[in-house]
């Protein structure tokens, strides 16, 4: 048996409306089409009047699931693409974000941003927009970069009391396979070693992991090795993993497909030289898109996206300082 | 609040008395209590904003009335419904602590002004944002309809202005398309901010606006207590009924500025003496006298007892501590372990 | 575009006839058009998707002809207006590029699919937010205003489903509140993507909204050329006329998947049955015929030349140079001196 | 003759109005009432028919501006507060800031952000956004701390051709007053110096500013130096002179009142360490509001928000190491 990640995606939502009978998931199209990308395909039938599809609202879409978890339900949210969640930002950040903090009453939401570039996608099909959620108190941000963590982060994300923005790349939703779906995986909020490595750390997330990955391979050909540090969610950022392998390596690249101004990485950054600087041996380095909307043309796009080329350039600097 | 007796002796009459006193007496206390909080903040006494219903109690209160909070209705008041709040069951306190920053406020003096609810009661914490708010309170019939909780309704408050909003459209139209038991209340008080209507909307009446929806409008003086009170029961019922959203438009006037930092000098004088100008508080003052549901001495004991509550609620709130920095937990999450306090810097 | 001779010595009617047959052909150009844009997709030649406007021609080449650039015509279209664009002016080889990449389209490849628009021209580049282009068009009409453009209209395209998003409802009042010469084509094509109306709206007739912004509306039969053709002419000499928006619901069938990767099993062969659910060029071939406005012989001909035309696009497209990364400036900002560039690190 | 924050937004709206027919304001309230902050003042009058009352609707606002630059307009949109932008975002961020680089055309608009806290403003009316903007491509973000920046600044901003997100700080409207409007000044883009010091560099802007310049004089007291760069512009940012004070001064304190997440601290210490990590004597250090919305209450809101003294014990832990 083999699972995508969009499979992984599907099926988590399953496992949750199977096993809560407060999660109901709502966006445009999920109900008997299954979603733009088949994320909740099945479901509709399998749970009749949990899978609603919504008009195209996306700020009515979240408010009334707000108003929801008040009554002790628990939705999944779909976004069409991440990038339409601008026009819902207003109840994700300011509702939603705030409520606990206001009333001392949590708000169990779950907003899935299919998230990323991919060929073709152009400016409005593409975004990473983990960083803007990240800046509001108040949320949580997931970004999964493996089958296994897309579902039992997925799983976690419903079950946790606060707001949730889970952002899921729609690169890997078929590029990514693994054998099975996890019976335990590590929590949310924990960071992974997906290779482990003593000669320079790259902090990054989600897409960017698997493009770091072939960096390294690349890398070991020239007698590195390269640690690669799986974010697994940006909001919280488990610092002390970062920490720990900095101190390992003494050298940083951090890499991430989000435009290049503050973001994940600058944050990752200070966090790193302002509680490990003396672990340092090298300039923190880092690598994102560029400073332009994302192109729709294939060779723009893959010149605008950080990539396994690029990733091992910035790393053979970083090596030779 | 202060109570009387009712000296109608037939039944339909009584009940309709003893309504239209309960009314008329939140909405005094709503009156009373805004004004002495108005000249709280002319003192400097309040922090923030203060934000006056005077002149849309009777739509308010119209609202408050025909909810249940025993019942799981819910509701979603604005800036103008002091007096649907405390119709729909608000204690008085709750405004007094929130406006002067009680830490015993519902809000714990986190958030202030008039941006208090109470979930558990069904009254929405409103953020600022206009229109946003109103999709909860659907989303509260949407979660009651999931967890078998028949018979709810809901009642969401909004202004003349507030039905520009993308929020305000998004959520009327899910609404609608959802077939919820939610009465719109949309007061148009002829004025958002300093924007007259002829700025803000190119329709004749807001409740044209009803059709384009697909849901039952009425459109009424809201300066008449018993009309307001009338609508918004039969609205009610027919939420009830399953007969799907109501829009009500009440007109009026607002007879004070946007907030108590206006002078509202954009308003001329003339406005009052033309339709819908009138203060429903006085109408329904002289409607009670009128109908001799209540004499002048009722009111007058009335109002006594009211400004004693009135004075109770603010100077006890002014008693209570404010918020202690070192004490708060400084942090936006109920997960705490997933919460990350301060930045690692 | 190929021409034929009218036959009609009648004026008006070789106005009507002539005025028909030019519609006709741009519906038969897009047509012809998309089809070959689908077996590009299929055959893997086009990134991204390819979207089809198959069964609403007739009401996407009503706006665009109502409309004139040469005027000061304003005109934003969306997804399925590849008839309206053509009709309105737009070179065909500007939607072969888009789609195929070309670095000579009017995106330059950075943008694709059906994003594309030529400001100077009055044709607005959509971006994909569905409800968003609508006060980008009326911002056009407000600049005019300004800038003492008179006669000139704007005209824009939504479907049933955008008519959902706060973008929508803002825009239109906001058109309605300044009285903007607008025409709002409504393409009713009973679907978004694969959701219903029945899940999207609760009125009648989207045409329902109108009077609750305080413009006009009109709803028709879209499958209907002459219907169309005389209802958006009509709207655009009122909106010139200065009588303000004109909101106009075009009832058909999405005849089409939502894009080339969609097999539309959710629409139900029944629907193409019922009423609007008819083919809007095969509608008007017949009529052509009927009226003796062209021959068998001549929409051959048409045909013939307008594949020619379409395969004369798409191949030289084809032949033309992808974007070059290194050539890019890769900066967003005209003012050079203020762009950063990369990330500095 | 002396003039405030508020008044020198005033009079380059009056200016920018008076000397460029292409220039109109629109916004809620900003015609005959002069605007909820009284920004607008006397320009209904002075400029008929080119100070524009608008609905509650924010997203139209920004469209129409936008649509209104092709026909040769500058349109200078006022939000009531920088926090009810989050409903116009998609216009400004996908429509906007997009154009330029999609179509060739600028889309030379101005968003007024009254922003920042002030006592009482609570979680809705006290936001800084200025980071949620920066983080998109084709934006320009502005930050002024001074009357002569606001002023000036509002003026270039409106001649640019570019979008501009000018975040205005509503604390700094009365509170803060010039003898005069200047006849020249930095250009945008350009630093400048606040305050000139040698032991240690504090980059900030906006209202934070001048909670730096006085624990610079605490300090000054306990005998430190302390320069302070005031970056007007956060996007871009002017770091060749925030990397030259660095340079004199070997530590660096980034304040910012937005939330701690990422931000323009983050992003200038991510600069620095990148570019300058050898300038630096010590770990840098960042100094940001609270991980919460915005307190109503006044107590609440000055622990909240960093200000002097914060500011100056972040400095002694700095200059201690
Ligand atoms: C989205 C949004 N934009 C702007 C504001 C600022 N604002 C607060 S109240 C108000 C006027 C509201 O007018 P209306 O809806 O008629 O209500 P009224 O004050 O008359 O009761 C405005 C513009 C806001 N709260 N939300
Ligand atoms: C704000 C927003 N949300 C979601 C989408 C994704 N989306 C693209 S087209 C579409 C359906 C549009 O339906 P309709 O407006 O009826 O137009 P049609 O495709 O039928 O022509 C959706 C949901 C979007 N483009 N914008
Ligand atoms: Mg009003
Ligand atoms: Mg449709």
């Amino acid at each position: 048996m083999s699972i995508t990640y969009l499979e992984a995606i599907q099926a988590a939502q399953d496992r949750a409306l199977a096993q809560n009978e407060s999660v109901y998931i709502y966006g445009q199209d999920v109900g008997s089409f299954g979603g733009a990308f088949k994320a909740t395909k099945n479901l509709a039938a399998k749970y009749p009047g949990r899978v609603i599809d919504a008009p195209i609202s996306e700020d009515a879409m979240v408010g009334s699931a707000i108003g929801a978890t008040a009554e002790g339900m628990r939705p999944v949210l779909e976004m069409q693409f991440a990038d339409f969640s601008t026009v819902a930002i207003n109840q994700i950040c300011n509702q939603a974000a705030t409520q606990f903090w206001r009333t001392g009453v949590p708000c169990p939401i779950t907003v899935r941003l299919p998230s990323g570039g991919t060929e073709g996608g152009g400016p409005f099909h593409s975004q990473s927009m983990e960083a803007i959620y990240a800046q509001y108190p108040g949320l949580i941000v997931l970004t999964p970069a493996t089958v296994e963590d897309a579902y039992s982060m997925l799983l976690e994300a419903i079950a946790i009391d606060d707001p949730v923005v889970f952002c899921e790349h729609k690169y890997l939703y078929y590029h990514l396979k693994a054998d099975q779906l996890p019976s335990k995986n590590l929590p949310v909020g924990k960071a992974r070693i997906a290779r482990a490595g003593k000669h320079a750390t790259v902090v990054t997330y989600s897409a960017m992991v698997h493009e770091a990955l072939r960096a390294a391979e690349a890398l070991e050909e020239e007698g590195w090795q390269i640690e690669i540090v799986d974010l697994r969610s940006v909001k919280p950022i488990d610092t002390d993993t970062v920490l720990a392998s900095v101190a390992r390596t003494g050298r940083l690249l951090c890499v991430s497909e989000a435009f290049p101004w503050g973001g994940v990485n600058a944050e990752v950054i200070a966090r790193v030289t302002a509680e490990g600087f003396h672990l340092l041996d090298a300039p923190p380095k880092r690598l994102n898109a560029k400073d332009t909307p994302i192109p729709f043309h294939p060779d723009l796009w893959k010149t605008h996206r950080p990539a396994s080329q690029s990733i091992a350039a910035s790393l053979r600097e970083l090596l030779r300082y | 609040m202060a109570e009387a007796d009712i000296k109608d002796t037939n039944p339909e009459s009584r009940d309709s008395a003893s309504k239209y006193q309960t009314a008329f007496r939140y909405m005094l206390l709503a009156r009373i209590f805004e004004e002495r909080a108005a000249s709280l903040y002319r003192a400097g006494k309040i922090m923030g904003g203060v934000f006056m219903g005077k002149g849309q109690e009777a739509f308010s209160v119209g609202l408050g009335l025909a909810l249940d909070h025993h019942r799981g209705d819910v509701y979603g008041p604005l800036i103008r419904d002091q007096a649907g709040r405390l119709a729909f069951g608000e204690p008085l306190i709750d405004a007094a602590r929130t406006y002067l920053g009680s830490v015993e406020g519902p809000m714990r003096a986190r958030d202030g002004n008039v941006h208090r609810g109470n979930i558990a009661m069904g009254l929405i914490p409103m953020i600022s944002h206009l229109g946003s708010h109103i999709s909860v309170v659907s989303g509260r019939l949407i979660g009651k309809r999931f967890t078998g909780q028949t018979g709810a309704i809901g009642g969401v408050c909004i202004g003349d202005g507030g039905t520009s909003t993308g929020a305000f459209h998004e959520a009327l139209n899910q609404a609608a398309v959802e077939k919820l038991p939610l009465i719109i209340a949309v007061a148009d008080n002829q004025f958002a901010y300093s924007t007259p209507t002829s700025r803000q909307f190119a329709c004749k009446d807001l409740v044209d606006k009803a059709i384009g929806y697909g849901i039952e409008g009425h459109s009424i003086d809201a300066t008449d207590l018993s009309l307001c009170l009338d609508t918004f029961e039969q609205a009610a019922t027919r939420a009830r009924d399953g007969q799907g959203p109501q829009l009500i438009i009440g007109h009026l006037l607002r007879l004070c500025g946007h907030g108590e930092h206006d002078d509202a000098c954009y308003i001329s004088a003339e406005k009052k003496q033309q339709a819908f100008g009138g203060d429903c508080l006085d109408l329904a003052r002289q409607q009670l006298i009128e109908q001799d549901w209540a004499s002048l001495t009722d009111i007058e004991q009335w109002t006594a007892k009211i400004q004693e509550e009135v004075e109770q609620a603010t100077s006890s709130a002014q008693r209570e501590p404010g918020p202690d920095p070192f004490q708060e937990s400084w942090q936006a999450l109920s997960t705490q372990r997933l919460a990350e306090g301060h930045t690692r810097a």
